[in-house]
């Protein structure tokens, strides 16, 4: 048992910490893997919006001359076979990757709300229908699904983030639904109901706001999935088309046959991916233990 | 007592219990089981029971926050219990309801401002500035400072909460306000402050209660006249001190007798009756008591007893009382 | 019980027949059909060709009656013939399902065998170094693309050993048919591995919350005993569903690391039928997959059922 | 002070701090007491003052992370329970040191029998074959009233009222004869009907059994009825400690005094109610935030200048009458 | 040494051809392993690089002579030779191959490809059983080079079309056993082969492996015995070197052009200055560099020589606009005729490139877009599936496309009359030129190989100046095989001929 000095653990503790930066601050310390999750992910973030001042060289000028380039302080991450600086094209890769991944969350995310709640909400046969849709999207493979969606559309950016969003909307409207339910059994809604507020008002007013926690914290954890997933496609050939550089595309089957000639080309943009999706799942997992409140303490 | 305020007559409600994959009904839960009872203009009637004796759903009905069975309820005269959702609106000004867990009743992701002045948006009664004021007024109302409007209800205590509900029940002005266990989650140093403010609201504003609780010195305290109910069925209503004075119903006379009284020197604990509530998906037939009854005849397990007058307003529903108006038994003790 | 188990099943069907629409029609929206894809590498399609074609499998004809061919077919187990191998679909697809069913049944094994005790160990040292390792790694699972480390696992191997797990359909020794199927099995399982222990971390530790378990550990009784005895037997349930729809997603993984390893498999034929737009192989396959997935789901809910004596199902 | 040789329970300054999202508090601060064989001692005091951790530090259950005993000693019969290893200590608890929860529907673990639940409990620590541990929980749900004890041994919790849960769960307690069993609210979720019943069976087999009880409440009723002495915590502090009769006849801590007021109580015929209670003003204090002087002080009609700076001693007031508070002495008059 | 005889030839495959039948295909994926199956008529040399009419050999003809003005060409058929399911061969099964790629017979094919190679051929006759004689409408000396493909195998009368797609019968030295789409074809040796001792191997495995970097991972680890024949690409022959010093690698050029379709049905192509403009852009040194570091071909139509037979001399190649050493002075002059069309620094060009979503196709017009920069073009990449190029192309629905062109002889007439002739289903662009078509048939029926040769740089000259179909290299890929691996040609002119694989073998 060993004695404690009160002043220090109650400062180390944060209890002092009540609101503001302050606030921040300590959770931080107290989630040291989410607060890395959400550098991490701020690091991208900025990345993705600074990516031209940041990147060196232009991402799709193509040079002969240094093809393939080692790693070296000219290029920090070597050259691909076209002579494209891989540090840059994954700077703006950034960009691409992130609008993918965020693109389709909010997509998916904004569509499985409205189903989610409206099924919740009303529920008699539309919550039916609802539920059987989602069982059958569920029950197809994700990457099949995106696979043919991608086929179906055509592969261009807003297709992609239109393909992979697709399979994410059961996902959030079975949680939005769910929570929906449990929150019209609460009695601030029958409170609500009591003061003579219609149906509408009372889902927009007071089920959905209270439905953001949960939505916040899956949609993080959404976020690096759909990265992968759009990652999955490119390698099949169909994710983000040429010459823009997605990470997934950068370590497409094309770019894996360099895996030893020029393994700066395979290895780069993969842990580009990886640290992106690490970094959001994170965060994710953070905000999970902190938005709980069942987990608190 | 004066004019009736809320007339509620012959109220039942029943759930159905489905199963099966047509989702076929194979049971009804008897919550509200033929339930009578009046509330006079500025008068409090206390609700006591056991859980699950359908005491919320009596007060959910009675709002028509769920759709009663069968029965009546009358508001001010008026048969308010068929009446469409829009028709109802402009009664709703004249009822509300406060619940028993404040934090769950408020809404975590608005300010109390905003949750306060809710009804009076909803009902166009006020906006902007005036809103504002009433708001203010309000909180000063139930003892709550103006400049806490901007709070959420988190940075409230529950006391606190509570006082937030009670003026958001407030802010319609009604005249009849249905307390579903408004004490039972708080602390017991807080409990006294919110039935004194009740209280005082009462005596202010001359509101109707129909006031539930589980706890018998509570409800005593600020009712004027008592019902107990036992499995979705009144068993005895009277004055308040007639019930303490002469309870009838050997539940009534249990329910006395359990409860502790926060006094070393008097009498100690004597548990009157044996077993468990029956559920009310199948209540006992005949008196539902009669399976916890120490005075259970054979009759009991039969013949349904009905409320009956016991004079001064003193109702009863056992067999024991029949013909005499007056109960034979002596509360032991 | 049995009403319940009859409206599971009905509402399997629904959902099996609501499947069996939505990939019909997503096919048909795809733009270009067999006939196109022959013919592309000829370098130009000549219409009379094409419409001849086109008659000859059908697909000239209404979509109405090439869906009610094609179901009528697939509960009658005529699985019809491949467009582009002209051999019976079913021929097609069964040989490749045992290959699949071993690498997935594979990756699952390791998913809970790994994911399951690494999960509870997690909790159970909730807050400690050892939790903080085991999740960083976990998260690494869930954030490292499949194909990436496949590709990774081949060029190591190739470099290190000078020999690479390539599928080899006829295993001479027993430790080739194991590295066949385990290594592959390992980079997807990797994935779904660090799910499961993601989950029974979480379930555990809202079991470890509960009372009960406090209870039990006011028994005396021990650590080992309170985790398993009681903790891990609640925590289980919402683990056995979440693998159950792993077993869906697993087709994902699957497709790459088919792909990466030269699997042939169910999962990459899949997408080669999809390419080639050989519609009686993806329709087929893909109503089999869902039939899996979808059971997969019905066993998980019955298992609910044994390990829970409070489901009893009246609603 | 009673012999020693007689104490089941000795505690001494206990400290028990939480480590939270919010931040670091001591939910029980500086907490001693005694319990004698037999004897029944009551806490009491309002939700989150300190009462469960109190006893799950006593059974050194305190869920850590976040919380942690950091101070203090807890003797039971003779033997420190926080020098004893984790082991050591599993030997004791459920075995002389046994513990009902607050919650009968969730302390039950809900896919095991009833009966399982206590044969593990007495296995647990007595080598006896499985059948004869059945037939002692059997023979305890005996014990406990439940009809067809047999039968009911047989099924699982949901299959079973609140009642009879908290029956088993009183069984499985006393099913090892402990020296000492906490009962931390056992009947707040019940109602008083059944409140009552569970009360005198406790007491009852208190009485059969010599267990000493320490039985945490927020009723003053409840502790009117059943406990021998009282101790009064407030924000994770012991504020006042008396016997039943002394704190009820003149309490002495302005706390106590208040609670004791703002109660409303059932009318007995003849005495008019009053019609307003008196109240306690103000809030619970936060843990995370405590004054620096006394707890109460900011909602204390009595304060002065002292207590806001210094916190009060626990001084006795006579026969053994302890209590924190600078003017103990005039609670009486003011209140 | 002597030839081994024994061994199974283990290769990988790089992708799942659609069926068997080689006469229905039009992709080396068949022909490679299917060749084996089945003889032809002639066939060129197989231990000779360069297809030319010099190495043409007699297979299932003993003979051939030209007659009638050379307006018929007579085969003197092979006899004893039997089908594999044991029925013999006769001039009936050479009847039936040609009436049904004609399709003049009752038997269709399910597409037919190849039908324009025999537009000048009147009709087949046998006399007897093992004599068959093609009567032309007009001389064709390249009617030879045709047959001799490794896309002009004979099918036996007995077996239908559509069975030749999932079990083929042939004559040739390999009996086909299996094909498992996506995963192998098998063949066997044929103990019953015409050519007695052959074929030295007893049966050949293809895995078939899509993705590269894995088949050439499982090739550097020992488990085949060659790669897929030109499969290689430059890069990856360095690391296939490395890895296995071994191994024997060589890289031939693979008579596919890449090159521009540009459509000129339709703005803003529609303007000849415009086109010349994007000829002129193109600096196809550095394609060749940034693809193939620099082992590629710079020519016109024809394969360049000295692999090519039919390709322009380098100096004569120079002479056409774009193709001067000179990149710089010609941009300058593209952007001159830019301006002139009115687009400028501030007035660019916004373009879609189409291609097919295939590396060999993509990676090219990667780069041609970022040449497109310096004459005030901004292209974008618009990568179709191979399910809708075609299609797209057809309707005219692109600007500028980049598409490959494989010559499966490397023959004028069949370059020259599939992509430019008016009306061809392959030319894409509709480009046509009627005085060029008149030269087209003039030097197809040029006897004199030397004379033809002059006729066709003159074509090919013109072709490129009228930016018909501009072609910006020829590729060239690496194949490589284990040093124990014996008799292997990889042909310098064609990848679609010399598969025979009869008289490869194993020193094992
Ligand atoms: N929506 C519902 N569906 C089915 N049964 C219900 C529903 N609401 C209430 N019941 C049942 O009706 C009975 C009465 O419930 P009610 O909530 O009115 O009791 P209560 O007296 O308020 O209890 P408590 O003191 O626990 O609040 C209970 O048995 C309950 O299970
Ligand atoms: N697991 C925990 N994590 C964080 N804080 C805790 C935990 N358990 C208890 N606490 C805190 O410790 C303080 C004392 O709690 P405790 O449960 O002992 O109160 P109590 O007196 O038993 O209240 P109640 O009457 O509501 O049961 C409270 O502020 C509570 O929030
Ligand atoms: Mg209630
Ligand atoms: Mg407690």
């Amino acid at each position: 048992m060993a004695a404690i000095d009160f002043d220090v653990e109650l400062r180390r503790a944060g209890a002092h910490a009540t609101g503001g930066w302050r606030r921040v601050l300590f959770l931080a310390q107290r989630h040291v893997l989410g607060a890395a999750g959400l550098v991490i992910m701020a690091l991208f973030v900025l990345t993705a919006i600074f990516a031209d001042v940041i990147a060196r060289y232009d991402p799709l000028t193509i040079d002969s001359t240094r093809a393939l380039a080692r790693p070296s302080l000219a290029h920090w991450m070597g050259t691909d076979s076209f002579g494209r600086d891989v540090f840059s094209r994954i700077i703006h890769g950034a960009r691409i990757s992130l609008a993918v991944g965020i693109g389709s969350t909010a997509l998916g995310g904004t569509i499985g709300v409205i189903v989610g709640l409206t099924s919740g909400y009303l529920s008699g046969w539309v919550d039916l229908v609802f539920q059987r849709v989602s069982d059958v999207l569920q029950a197809l493979p994700l990457l099949v699904l995106a696979l043919v969606m991608t086929a179906a559309l055509g592969p261009s950016l807003p297709n992609v983030i239109i393909a992979i969003a697709i399979p994410l909307i059961p996902t959030v409207a079975r949680v939005i639904r769910a929570n929906t339910l449990a929150l019209r059994e609460l009695p601030f809604i029958e409170a609500a109901k009591s003061i003579g507020m219609s149906e509408v008002r009372i889902a927009l007013r007071h089920v959905l706001p209270n439905t953001l926690a949960p939505l916040i914290v899956l949609a993080t954890a959404q976020l690096g999935s759909t990265i992968l997933t759009e990652a999955s496609l490119s390698f099949l050939g169909l994710g983000i088309p040429e010459p823009y550089p997605s990470w997934g595309r950068m370590l497409s089957e094309s770019a894996a046959e360099y895996v030893r000639t020029a393994p700066w080309l395979v290895i780069f943009p993969g842990i580009a991916i990886s640290l992106a999706v690490f970094g959001a799942n994170l965060f994710g997992d953070a905000l999970r233990d902190i938005l709980d409140p069942r987990q608190r303490g | 007592m004066s004019e009736v305020l809320l007339e509620v007559t012959d109220l039942r409600k029943y759930y159905p219990v489905r199963a099966g994959v047509l989702r076929r009904q194979v049971g009804t839960v008897h919550s509200v089981d033929g339930v009578s009872f009046s509330v006079g203009a500025g008068e409090t009637l206390g609700l006591v029971g056991e859980s699950g004796c359908g005491k919320s759903t009596v007060a959910r009905s009675v709002l028509r926050l769920v759709e009663p069975t069968s029965g009546r309820i009358r508001l001010d005269g008026e048969d308010i219990t068929h009446l469409s959702k829009t028709a109802l609106r402009p009664h709703r000004r004249s009822m509300q309801i406060v619940f028993q867990d404040p934090f769950a009743s408020l809404n975590p992701r608005m300010t109390a401002g905003d949750i306060v002045g809710e009804p009076l948006l909803v009902h166009g009664l006020a906006s902007g500035k005036d809103l504002e004021a009433r708001v203010a007024k309000l909180f000063e109302q139930v003892g709550l400072r103006s400049d806490q409007m901007r709070n959420f209800p988190h940075q409230f205590s529950g006391g606190q909460r509570q006082r937030i509900c009670i003026a958001r029940a407030l802010a319609l002005e009604p005249r009849l306000i249905v307390c579903d266990e408004p004490v039972s989650a708080l602390d017991v140093s807080i409990q006294a402050q919110v039935i004194n403010l009740l209280i005082d609201l009462q005596r202010e504003h001359g509101f109707s209660y129909l006031f539930i609780a589980h706890d018998l010195a509570v409800v005593a305290h600020i009712s004027h006249r008592v019902a107990v109910m036992y499995l979705g069925r009144i068993v005895e209503i009277a004055d308040k001190d007639e019930l303490f004075r002469d309870p009838r119903h050997p539940y009534t006379q249990a329910l006395l007798a359990s409860v502790p009284i926060a006094n070393p020197l008097a009498k100690k604990l004597a548990p009157l009756v044996d077993g468990d509530v029956p559920s009310p998906v199948n209540p006992p037939p005949g008196c539902a008591f009669h399976t916890r009854c120490r005075f259970a005849m054979d009759r009991c397990k039969t013949e349904r007893p009905v409320l009956m007058d016991a004079g001064d307003g003193h109702q009863v529903a056992c067999l024991l009382n029949e013909g005499t108006g007056r109960s034979q038994l002596a509360p032991t003790t | 019980m049995f009403a319940y188990l009859v409206r599971r099943l009905f509402l399997m069907l629904v959902t099996l027949f609501g499947i069996s629409i939505v990939i019909f029609l997503l096919l048909r929206i795809v733009p270009g059909n067999i006939v196109d894809i022959l013919f592309a590498a000829a370098g130009y399609v000549d219409p009379a060709d094409k419409a001849n074609l086109e008659k000859e499998l059908g697909i000239d004809q209404p979509l109405i009656v090439q869906y009610w061919h094609w179901i009528s077919g697939f509960l009658r187990g005529d699985f019809g013939y491949s467009y582009v191998s002209e051999k019976p679909a079913l021929q097609e697809i069964l040989p490749r399902i045992p290959i699949t069913a071993r690498l997935a049944g594979l990756a699952l094994l390791f998913s809970a065998s790994i994911g399951i005790p690494l999960g509870v160990i997690s909790a159970v040292k909730q807050g400690t170094r050892l939790d903080y390792a085991l999740r960083v790694v976990s998260l690494s699972g869930l954030s490292l693309p499949s194909f990436w480390l496949g590709l990774l696992i081949l060029t190591a191997s190739v470099a290190m050993f000078g020999q690479m797990p390539i599928f080899n359909p006829n295993p001479q020794t027993w430790l080739e048919a194991f590295t066949t199927y385990a290594v592959p099995a390992a980079a997807v399982g990797f994935r779904s591995a660090a799910l499961t222990m993601r989950i029974t971390r979480s379930s555990m530790l809202e079991v470890l919350r509960q009372d009960y378990i406090r209870t039990a550990r006011a028994k005396g009784a021990s650590d080992a005993a309170v985790n398993y005895r009681h903790a891990l037997k609640n925590a289980i349930l919402p683990v056995i569903t979440v693998i159950g729809i792993e077993a869906a997603f697993l087709i994902g993984g699957l497709i790459v690391t088919e792909t990466v390893f030269n699997i042939p498999g169910v999962a990459r034929f899949l997408v080669e039928a999809i390419r080639w737009r050989d519609y009686p192989i993806v329709q087929n396959l893909v109503m089999l997959i869902a039939v899996v997935v979808v059971s997969a789901n019905f066993i998980v809910d019955m298992l609910y059922a044994v390990f829970d004596p409070r489901i009893r199902y009246t609603d | 002070m009673a012999d020693k040789s007689d104490l089941v329970l000795d505690v001494k300054n206990l400290k028990t701090v939480f480590f939270t999202n919010s931040g670091l508090f001591k939910a029980v601060d500086d907490l001693s007491f005694t319990v004698k064989r037999g004897e029944t001692l009551a806490i009491v005091g309002e939700s989150g003052c300190g009462k469960s951790v109190t006893a799950l530090s006593l059974m050194r259950l305190v869920p850590d992370p976040p919380g942690r005993i950091v101070g203090g000693s807890i003797s039971l019969e003779g033997t420190d329970l926080l020098a004893l290893n984790e082991a050591e200590m599993r030997a004791v608890r459920g075995n002389r040191i046994s513990m009902i929860f607050q919650e009968p529907m969730t302390s039950l673990n809900p896919v095991m029998r009833i009966g399982d639940q206590i044969v593990e409990a007495v296995r647990l620590h007595r080598n006896i074959p499985a059948k004869e541990a059945r037939n002692i929980a059997v023979e305890m749900l005996r014990l406990v009233r439940i009809p067809e004890p047999a039968r009911r041994a047989k099924e699982y919790p949901h299959q079973l009222s609140g009642g009879m849960r908290q029956r088993a769960m009183i069984a499985m307690a006393l099913a090892c004869r402990p020296a000492l069993l906490i009962a931390d609210e056992p009947t707040t979720a019940l109602d008083v009907t059944i409140q009552a019943q569970i009360l005198a069976l406790i007491l009852d087999l208190q009485k059969e059994l010599g267990t000493g009880l320490v039985l945490i409440t927020h009723d003053l009723g409840v502790v009117a009825q059943t406990a021998q002495r009282v101790i009064v915590m407030y924000a994770g502090r012991k504020v006042e400690e008396a016997s039943v009769e002394a704190l009820f006849a003149a309490p002495k801590h302005p706390y106590t005094r208040g609670l004791m007021a703002s109660i409303p109580a059932v009318p007995v015929p003849g005495i008019a109610a009053p019609a307003r209670l008196n109240e306690i003003p103000g809030t619970v204090p936060s843990l995370v935030r405590l004054p620096k002087g006394c707890a109460f002080a900011p909602r204390c009609k009595l304060a002065i200048k002292r207590c806001e700076a210094e916190y009060p001693p626990l001084a006795d007031w006579g026969s053994g009458h302890l209590a924190a508070c600078w003017r103990a002495e005039e609670v009486a008059e003011v209140a | 040494g002597e030839p081994k005889q024994g061994g199974v030839l283990r290769m990988y495959h790089r992708d799942s051809p659609a069926n068997a039948s080689i006469l229905e295909g039009a992709t080396y994926s068949v022909n490679v392993p299917f060749m084996g199956v089945f003889n032809n008529l002639v066939i060129y040399d197989q231990h000779i690089a360069q297809n030319s009419p010099d190495t043409l050999r007699p297979e299932l003809a003993e003979s051939w002579s030209w007659g009638n003005d050379n307006k018929k060409l007579t085969f003197k058929l092979r006899q004893g030779v039997k089908w594999h399911d044991g029925k013999p061969f006769t001039s009936a099964d050479v009847k039936c191959t040609f009436d049904l790629l004609m399709g003049k017979s009752q038997q269709k094919l399910r597409q037919n490809p190849r039908k324009a190679w025999y537009s000048e051929v009147n009709e087949i006759t046998t006399s007897g059983d093992f004599e068959v004689s093609f009567d032309l409408k007009r001389p064709q000396p390249s009617l030879l080079a045709m047959l001799a493909s490794g896309y002009t195998p004979i099918y036996p009368c007995h077996v239908s079309p559509a069975d030749m797609r999932t079990h083929p019968i042939g004559t040739g030295p390999f009996k086909f056993v299996e094909f498992k789409a996506n995963e192998s074809i098998k063949l066997t040796r044929n103990p019953d082969y015409w050519k007695k001792g052959l074929p030295h191997l007893d049966g050949i495995e293809y895995t078939i492996i899509t993705n590269r970097s894995t088949a050439i991972l499982a090739f550097v680890a020992g488990k085949f015995d060659m790669t897929f024949p030109t499969h290689i690409t430059i890069p990856l022959l360095k690391d296939i070197k490395s890895q296995a010093p071994n191994a024997t690698c060589v890289v031939e050029p693979t008579n596919v052009s890449t090159n521009i379709i540009v459509n000129s049905a339709s703005a803003p192509f529609d303007n000849i200055d415009i086109r010349r403009a994007v000829a002129l852009a193109l600096d196809r040194k550095a394609f060749v560099d940034i693809l193939f570091e620099g082992q590629a071909d710079i020519g016109g139509t024809m394969l360049p020589p000295p692999q090519g037979i039919w390709g322009m001399p380098k100096d004569k190649l120079e002479t056409i606009t774009g193709y001067g050493p000179n990149v710089n002075a010609n941009r300058e002059e593209a952007r001159k005729l830019m301006q002139k069309a009115g687009y400028g620094p501030d007035k660019h060009l916004a373009v879609k490139v189409s291609t097919r979503n295939i590396a060999e196709y993509r990676d090219p017009a990667v780069i041609l877009i970022d040449q497109l920069k310096s004459i005030y073009i901004d292209g974008e990449l618009d990568v179709v599936e191979t399910a809708n190029w075609f299609p797209k192309v057809a309707r005219k629905d692109y600007m500028l496309g980049l598409n490959l062109t494989g010559n499966s002889v490397d023959d004028p007439d069949q370059s020259f009359y599939e992509n430019y002739s008016c009306g061809s289903e392959r030319n894409y662009t509709n480009y046509c030129n009627k005085e060029i078509e008149k030269l087209f048939d003039v030097q197809s029926q040029q006897i004199d190989v030397a004379k033809r040769k002059e006729l066709v740089w003159d074509i090919d000259k013109k072709l490129q100046e009228d930016v018909a179909r501009p072609i910006i290299f020829h590729a060239r890929a690496g194949s490589c095989w284990q040093p124990y691996v014996k008799g292997v040609t990889i042909m310098s002119n064609s990848s679609y001929n010399g598969f025979r694989y009869e008289d490869l073998w194993l020193d094992k």
